[in-house]
């Protein structure tokens, strides 16, 4: 397998989801922002394609003990990608400062082994040639490239205004890699009215996903998968952090792998 | 292929020596590299002759008059109408190509910057950084370059010095103009382990790609 | 041996071209040319522009990128204070909105086969002049959009051709209105959300779409500290059905559709119980509901109750209001309770309470004063032109309105469209409503036009922002405000303006604000609170009402998705993937009900069934969902348009459609009936 | 010209009676339609796109993948019989190893051409050998596959050059000598390179840990899963091999490969498959006792419905004992219809575990808030595999008709 460095900015999310009201302004952004083509009938959501997602959580209680929790889910990043080491021909890597999954699609062939390998089903194939009818062409963004059919795309955590900060940066004279946090934030994060989406430099103390990474009501997803994820979640609810993995019935919510981990040591 | 059955019709090989494989070679060689890489090139000219020595040598103008650094760090390529009817929105030498700029484009209110040619135009899916490349952070090093000039022309074909612009050739197949870089004349700096650490400019696909 | 020489030169022939560049760079044309393939668009890239406007979809305060001229996309403005940058889906949409293909493109109008055919602005404009001519007195106008300065305009426009049918579209708004100019408030009634520490809401999703959304939500974060602080607001929602604002709420109370004011009453009776406020009204009115039997009849616990109430007792600042769906109304009884409860707390016109925002004078001469526009009722003139009590107006303007897809059949739009003689429909996109009238012009854009939103509904103080267009008209748009303008100068009526922009200069004056610098900042002006006159709240109008009727045995929730635009801009292009499969599958709208529900009704998850009202059957498609009410079904409204375009139609029916509209006693506003069945497909 | 034989007589091997061109050309009519098929079916899914197919975001991989899995698996006889007959001069198979080695041929091209439709970006397909990722398994596969592709070719080329027009032709005669005298090195080759790539297909499977259905790690990835992978390709291979020949005797009504050599594939077959069954019940016991608990799964939640339901996963490992029982146990493997039911039995075992390793993976929600989801191949997928199914008859008929692929054909035969 292989390695991946230390990367000494590694960009990442803390999503507060005691704070999302699954509202969908994330995933309209997200699609407005990195040119993703619209889609007449998006109604089978397995061929719906969204960068980010967002999904309805129930606590499985039957009614009136019902719960119920939205979830954003973006690409995670991971520090351990599943994705990467399956890619035939390097078309997906992580390899820059800033610990970004990256996705080159005019280098995908669209094998879909990536796909096949992501538990959290974060990449997404263009089935069709994307079409944007009327006159929507002139609202894409110049800063993201069209994809064409039979390519996998996923989340970039908006990379092209990561490298338009560092220009900005270095244009300045400033250090592109000590970005202050407001300089670098992805569009689904800007969009939420609620402020559920922290974005910034996991390694950086001056950034606020720093400390919120700790709280004790974070988590991440299928952690013990060990995909070791940027994104963290954090909610103050605890069948909330328990789905936020599989757990057996005897595990504590948090600890999956104390049991295993006291006896082998 | 289809090319070479049809030389063949003749039959001057006699079927012995190797006469008819040399025949054959070199006829493809020529084929393979000169016809078909002219046939795939389309030549274009660009919306105006615009003629880069007037502007610098007669009118004293520098490089940076149009191809500058914007302040949040993008890059100011090309003049659009505007800049240029600053002088030009009356005619002001009797070139037939600067009436015609007036007519078609002041006038009309057309865009030019969206018509010029660019020989060094990238892909849409490329990211290249203009304020990363600069004189300020090459030239620290690279002190070869006397002029912002000689470090732009390490890509850029050298206009500075032409009277009309060169012709613009563009692949039919691709799209991509002849001067374009490619990946691997990129990677020349980029995969060089001596630039990493001093510039952080990695070989790393997010670097570029977009 | 002819045949061996051509193999030896076929042979030279293939080492030749393999030892030339030829079949190789060919092989990598071929892959860049994968990259640019011709059909698919190129990115343009122009110089960055940043606009700041606001969303006339719901009042979001924007900053809009333009590149090159291109309108690329809006993002929330992070330096307006009022939304502290925040975007609503809805809001998020405004590029693509404004380039889609609904747009209507030029004017438009219907020939005697029905058919619509272009026509030239002039003919427009001359068809426009003749025909308000000859309605001289006999004008209707309606418009969907309640917060806007021009309304103004076309106010006064209607005043001087002779009438004064100037309507809204039905709304919260107008039920909550007369509940508060009823009970003694004088001017608009507001909520200061802002300033609460504790909320009930009774059926509003405000932290999704009601009221003014980006501002309620910029107060949810940051009384919702991300670091695990302790919430500076509490916040309880009582509704059918685990909604947005449900799954970020401390509580859900369950209150079944057709129920609130039962449950407000029961809330209402809780609070009386040992409250040295005695009056008669509310004694009289909490003997109808013990605590008890309200939440027997909503469907919630008495402990759910006793604890909203505790809590709203223990707060510092609580505050209570009710809401429904967008485009609906629940009559004014509701307001009526929730204004009681909130007087029995002591919160008119406190901070964080209910506040009593003064009434604005309209800033021309002749024009209506908002409350007095919303006393008037569009339904219930719909149904008296459609049954002859009132002669039908010879001709109507909508501006941005959709009726015909918005309201039930029961209020008798298309009955009402068939005695009026000419209908004009002002549009930006092609709508159920178009489709329905004579003439259709292609009016500006959100993002083209000067226009504001001022102080709209669910605010908590006077509020103020400008819109301002961020690119020319496209197509052969047109403003409305100067087109109505223009047509006044061509009738020789004078409204007392010249054109948009001074209008709203005349805004700005009035509240004393400087409107060069609104219009550059696209800041959200705001009026503090704080020289409150107290109206004198009269609980007498609750004495009248009657006891209201029992729930229905089964209840349909009909809600909404922000994402998915309003009945005036249909299914914005990227708004499919924001609805979800539990809202719509297999073409089919989704009714969600809990498992016990569907057990009794002896259907399965994900199979057929129909949802029958007194207006037809509607086919859905089944899906549990234990986050709602016994006996209820979730149906979500916003589907199954048949105009607009590709991204609109073909999705489901329109909930609207079969839901029944109701005409509250006294008050004669429409209630939108939750009663409805749901029978095996 | 003797008029009462068919009139392509002249080109029937020595001493091989075939029907009538009228019959065979009749015949020919069943893969026309079936090539015919696929040919619409790859027109469309290449002109616009895998949108045309059954396939989604959540079933990235489908039915042609699992097509493509099985055919390699089954098409290994090739490279099993090639290494044992060349290498371990085990001379019985000389009989059969040329039959072998054109299933193995066709199984090999037909999961290239569905590869090829399988890829969003064909004319990218380059990619795969020009920026290879070398720590992708499916980089490894490519290459392997590629590389023993042209092997099969080369293995096939004896075979035409074997065809009684060139009987006169010395240069081709010369040829195809040389060709069976370095025919041992291409069975080293081709043991290589199948070695490598069967392993690796296993490989691509279990080191994918965002799955836990198909996840192997420590041990058994490696050398577990990648011997396992071997070994099932091992065993099932010759049996097909054999399977194949009978459907070809049924259809012929000829004898075309003797009961001994049958045997002899079977008991090969046999063996490796109790090798292969030991590794697969450790590996399932592994799988159940270390991957899913560690994964915060148990052994139900892995299997829902019918489709998905745990009677596939008993089937697959019964499927195992059953082979055993019929192909190690001579006294069984004697009786013909044991024989037969051991060799399809231990095909399906096989068919199915490529088939619950790819789509059911997908299938499972590993994400403890999704819900599992079906996939089923749409017509144009079933079109691609009809295409390389009618592809593989016409080159099966033809060969069979023209060319030496039976050697004991002839005296098996004789009136």
């Amino acid at each position: 397998m292989a390695h991946f460095k230390d990367f000494t900015v590694r960009y990442g999310m803390v999503i507060d989801l005691d704070k999302c009201t699954g509202c969908g302004a994330c995933m309209m952004s997200c699609q407005a922002e990195n040119n993703v083509a619209p889609q007449e009938d998006a109604s089978n959501k397995l061929r719906a394609l969204n960068w980010l997602k967002v999904y309805r959580l129930s606590n499985g209680k039957e009614y009136p003990e019902h719960e119920t929790v939205f979830l954003p889910r973006p690409c995670m990043q991971c520090g351990n990608p599943s994705c990467v080491t399956v890619c035939p021909v390097v078309a997906t890597d992580k390899n820059e400062e800033g610990g970004i999954v990256s996705q080159v699609t005019p280098r995908c062939i669209g094998c879909r082994y990536c796909m096949a390998s992501c538990p959290y089903h974060a990449r997404y194939f263009n089935w069709f040639d994307p079409y944007w009818p009327g006159d929507l062409k002139e609202a894409l963004s110049p800063d993201v490239s069209t994809r064409p059919r039979g390519v996998v795309e996923k989340c970039s955590f908006c990379h092209h205004r990561f490298m338009k900060a560092k220009d900005k940066a270095i244009a300045n004279g400033e250090d592109p890699l000590m970005l202050p946090e407001e300089a670098y934030q992805t569009a689904c994060t800007e969009a939420c009215p609620n402020g559920a989406i922290v974005f910034g430099d996991l390694n950086n103390p001056e950034h606020r996903v720093y400390e919120l990474k700790q709280s004790p009501y974070a988590f991440r997803l299928l952690e013990r998968l060990g995909t070791d994820p940027q994104v963290y979640y954090l909610s103050k609810r605890e069948w909330v952090r328990r789905l936020g993995d599989n757990y057996l019935e005897q595990e504590e919510t948090g600890k999956p792998l104390q049991t295993l981990l006291n006896n082998s040591h | 292929m289809e090319d070479k059955s049809k030389e063949v019709k003749p039959a001057k090989s006699c079927g012995c020596g190797f006469g008819p494989f040399l025949v054959g070679l070199v006829l493809a060689l020529v084929i393979g590299w000169s016809v078909i890489p002219s046939l795939k090139l389309e030549e274009k000219k660009q919306p105006i002759a615009f003629n880069h020595t007037v502007h610098i040598e007669n009118a004293g103008m520098a490089c940076e008059d149009c191809h500058f650094l914007r302040e949040d760090g993008t890059f100011n390529g090309l003049p659009d109408t505007a800049s240029c009817a600053s002088c030009h929105a009356e005619a002001i030498t009797e070139s037939e190509e600067e009436k015609r700029f007036i007519n078609e484009y002041v006038v009309k209110g057309r865009e030019i910057r969206n018509e010029w040619l660019v020989y060094q135009k990238q892909p849409d899916n490329v990211f290249f950084s203009h304020a990363a490349h600069s004189m300020e952070r090459c030239g620290t090093c690279h002190t070869e370059f006397e002029t912002t000039q000689q470090l732009c022309n390490v890509c850029h074909l050298d206009v500075a010095s032409t009277t009309e612009p060169p012709v613009y050739k563009e692949n039919r197949i691709s799209t991509y103009s002849v001067n374009t870089m490619k990946m691997p004349e990129c990677e020349a700096c980029h995969a060089n382990p001596g630039h990493y650490g001093t510039t952080n400019a990695s070989n790393a696909c997010f670097v570029c790609h977009k | 041996m002819q045949r061996r020489g051509f193999l030896k030169f076929a042979l030279g022939g293939t080492v030749g071209l393999v030892a030339s560049p030829a079949i190789w760079t060919t092989l990598y044309d071929l892959a860049y040319w994968t990259q640019n393939w011709g059909w698919i668009p190129r990115l343009q890239n122009g110089e960055d522009q940043s606009v700041a406007t606001v969303s006339k979809l719901d009042g979001t305060p924007l900053k809009v990128r333009v590149n090159g001229g291109r309108v690329i996309r809006a993002s929330g403005n992070k330096e307006n204070e009022f939304s502290k940058g925040g975007l609503t889906p809805l809001a998020a949409s405004e590029a693509q909105l404004l380039y889609c293909e609904s747009r209507v493109k030029r004017p438009l109008k219907r020939g005697p086969d029905g058919g619509y055919a272009y026509i030239d602005w002039s003919e427009a404009e001359r068809i426009l002049k003749e025909k308000t001519k000859d309605a001289q007195g006999s004008l209707a106008f309606l418009t969907a959009d309640a917060s806007s300065s021009l309304n103004d305009v076309y106010s006064a426009f209607t005043a001087e051709n002779g009438s004064q049918d100037f309507f809204f579209m039905p709304s919260d708004e107008q039920a909550a209105n007369h509940a508060w100019r009823a009970m003694g408030g004088m001017g608009k009634i507001g909520y200061d959300i802002a300033n609460s520490d504790c909320i009930l809401s009774v059926g509003a999703n405000f932290l999704d779409s009601w009221g003014t959304v980006a501002h309620n939500r910029a107060v949810f974060d940051e009384t919702h500290p991300t670091d695990g602080s302790e919430a500076g607001q509490a916040i309880y929602y009582a509704g059918a059905m685990q909604n947005n604002t449900a799954a970020v709420a401390d509580a859900w109370i369950p209150v079944k559709p057709g129920t609130e004011e039962i449950f407000l009453l029961g809330i209402l009776g809780e609070l009386a119980k040992n409250s040295l406020l005695v009056d008669p009204a509310i004694s009289g009115l909490s003997a109808q509901y013990s605590p008890e039997a309200a939440a027997k009849a909503c469907g919630c616990t008495a402990k759910q109750l006793e604890n909203v109430v505790s809590a709203l007792k223990n707060a510092s600042r609580p505050l209570v209001f009710a809401g429904t769906a967008e485009g609906q109304s629940l009559g004014s009884g509701v307001h009526m309770l929730a204004i009681a409860i909130n007087y029995m707390l002591g919160r008119i016109n406190q901070d964080g309470g209910l506040v009593n925002l003064p009434e604005q004078a309209p800033l021309l001469p002749s024009a209506q004063s908002t409350a007095d526009i919303l006393e008037r009722n569009f339904i219930a003139f719909c149904r008296q032109v459609a049954d002859g009590s009132l002669a039908a107006p010879k001709l109507l303007f909508i501006n941005d309105a959709n009726p015909v897809y918005a309201l039930s059949p029961n209020a008798k739009v298309q009955e009402c469209f068939a005695k009026i003689a000419y209908k004009i429909c002002f549009a930006a996109h092609w709508s159920e409503t178009c489709a329905e009238c004579d003439l259709v012009l292609p009016i500006a854009h959100g993002l083209e036009r000067f226009d504001d939103v001022f102080t709209p509904y669910g605010s908590g103080s006077i509020n103020w922002t400008l819109a301002k267009p961020v690119t020319e008209p496209h197509y052969q748009a047109r403003p409305l405000g100067e087109l109505i303008i223009a047509l006044a100068d061509e009738l020789g009526l004078d409204l007392g303006v010249s054109d948009i922009p001074s209008l709203l200069e005349m805004r700005a004056n009035a509240l004393g604000a400087d409107f060069q610098e609104y219009l550059e900042s696209g800041a959200t002006y705001q009026e503090a609170n704080s020289a409150f006159t107290l109206p004198v709240i009269s609980l007498m109008p609750l004495l009248t009402k009657k006891a209201p009727a029992k729930a229905p045995e089964f209840a349909l929730h009909v809600y909404t998705n922000a994402a998915a635009g309003n009945p005036s801009t249909g299914i914005p292009p990227y708004a499919n993937r924001a609805i979800a499969d539990y809202q719509l599958q297999e073409g089919l709208c989704v009714a969600q009900m809990n498992k016990a529900t569907a057990e009794k009704l002896g259907l399965a998850d994900k199979t057929k069934a129909f949802v029958e009202t007194q207006n037809g059957r509607m086919p859905v498609l089944v899906k549990l969902y234990e986050g709602i009410m016994p006996d209820t079904a979730a149906v979500m409204a916003g589907l199954g348009h048949t105009e607009f375009d590709r991204f609109s139609v073909n999705k489901g029916n329109n909930i609207l459609q079969y839901t029944q509209i109701d005409m509250e006693a006294g008050s004669d506003l429409p209630v939108w009936s939750g009663a409805a069945k749901v029978v095996k497909g | 010209m003797d008029y009462s034989k068919p009139i392509d007589n002249a080109l029937f091997p020595k001493g091989c009676e075939r029907c009538s061109f009228t019959k065979f050309s009749l015949f020919m009519l069943i893969p026309a339609a079936l090539l015919l098929w696929g040919v619409i079916s790859a027109f469309v899914v290449l002109a616009n796109g895998l949108g045309t197919t059954g396939l989604d975001d959540k079933f990235g991989f489908g039915l042609w993948i699992t097509v493509d899995l099985a055919v390699i698996a089954l098409g290994a006889g090739a490279f099993f019989t090639g290494l044992l007959r060349y290498i371990l001069n085990i001379d019985e198979l000389k009989n059969i190893v040329s039959f072998t080695a054109v299933v193995g041929f066709l199984c090999y091209t037909g999961a290239m051409f569905i590869l090829v439709l399988d890829i969003g970006q064909p004319l990218r397909s380059w990619f795969g050998y020009w920026y290879p990722n070398v720590h992708s398994m499916l980089t490894e596969v490519i290459f392997c596959i590629t590389c023993y592709c042209i092997v099969l070719i080369i293995e096939y080329i004896p075979l035409i050059l074997e065809q009684r027009k060139f009987e006169s032709n010395k240069f081709i005669q010369h040829l195809a000598h040389n060709f069976h005298v370095y025919m041992p090195l291409f069975a080293g080759i081709g043991a290589f390179l199948s070695t490598f790539h069967q392993g690796s297909l296993g490989g691509m499977y279990g080191v994918l840990f965002g799955r836990p259905y198909i996840f192997r790690d420590g041990f058994f990835i490696w050398p577990w899963t990648f011997f396992l992978y071997l070994l099932s390709a091992v065993s099932a291979g010759p049996m097909f091999s054999v399977l194949m020949v009978t459907l070809m005797e049924k259809i012929t009504g000829k004898t075309l490969v003797s009961w001994k050599v049958k045997q002899l594939m079977g008991k090969i077959g046999g063996t490796m498959l109790i090798v292969y069954t030991i590794g697969k019940f450790l590996d399932s016991y592994a799988w159940v006792n270390s991957v899913l608990p560690r994964s915060g799964l148990t052994f139900d939640q892995m299997f829902t419905g019918f489709v998905y339901s745990s009677f596939w996963f008993y089937a697959e490992h019964i499927a195992l004992v059953i082979g055993i029982a019929c192909m190690a146990l001579p006294a069984l493997r004697k009786i013909p219809a044991f024989f037969y039911i051991g060799a399809l039995v231990t095909c399906f075992s096989i068919v199915l575990n490529r088939f619950v390793m790819t789509v059911q993976a997908l299938g499972i929600p590993v994400m403890p808030f999704e819900n599992w989801q079906w996939y089923w191949a749409n017509w144009a997928e079933w079109g691609a595999f009809a295409l390389i199914l009618g592809y593989s008859i016409v080159t099966l008929a033809v060969t069979y008709r023209y060319c030496p692929l039976f050697p004991q054909e002839a005296e098996l035969n004789k009136k």
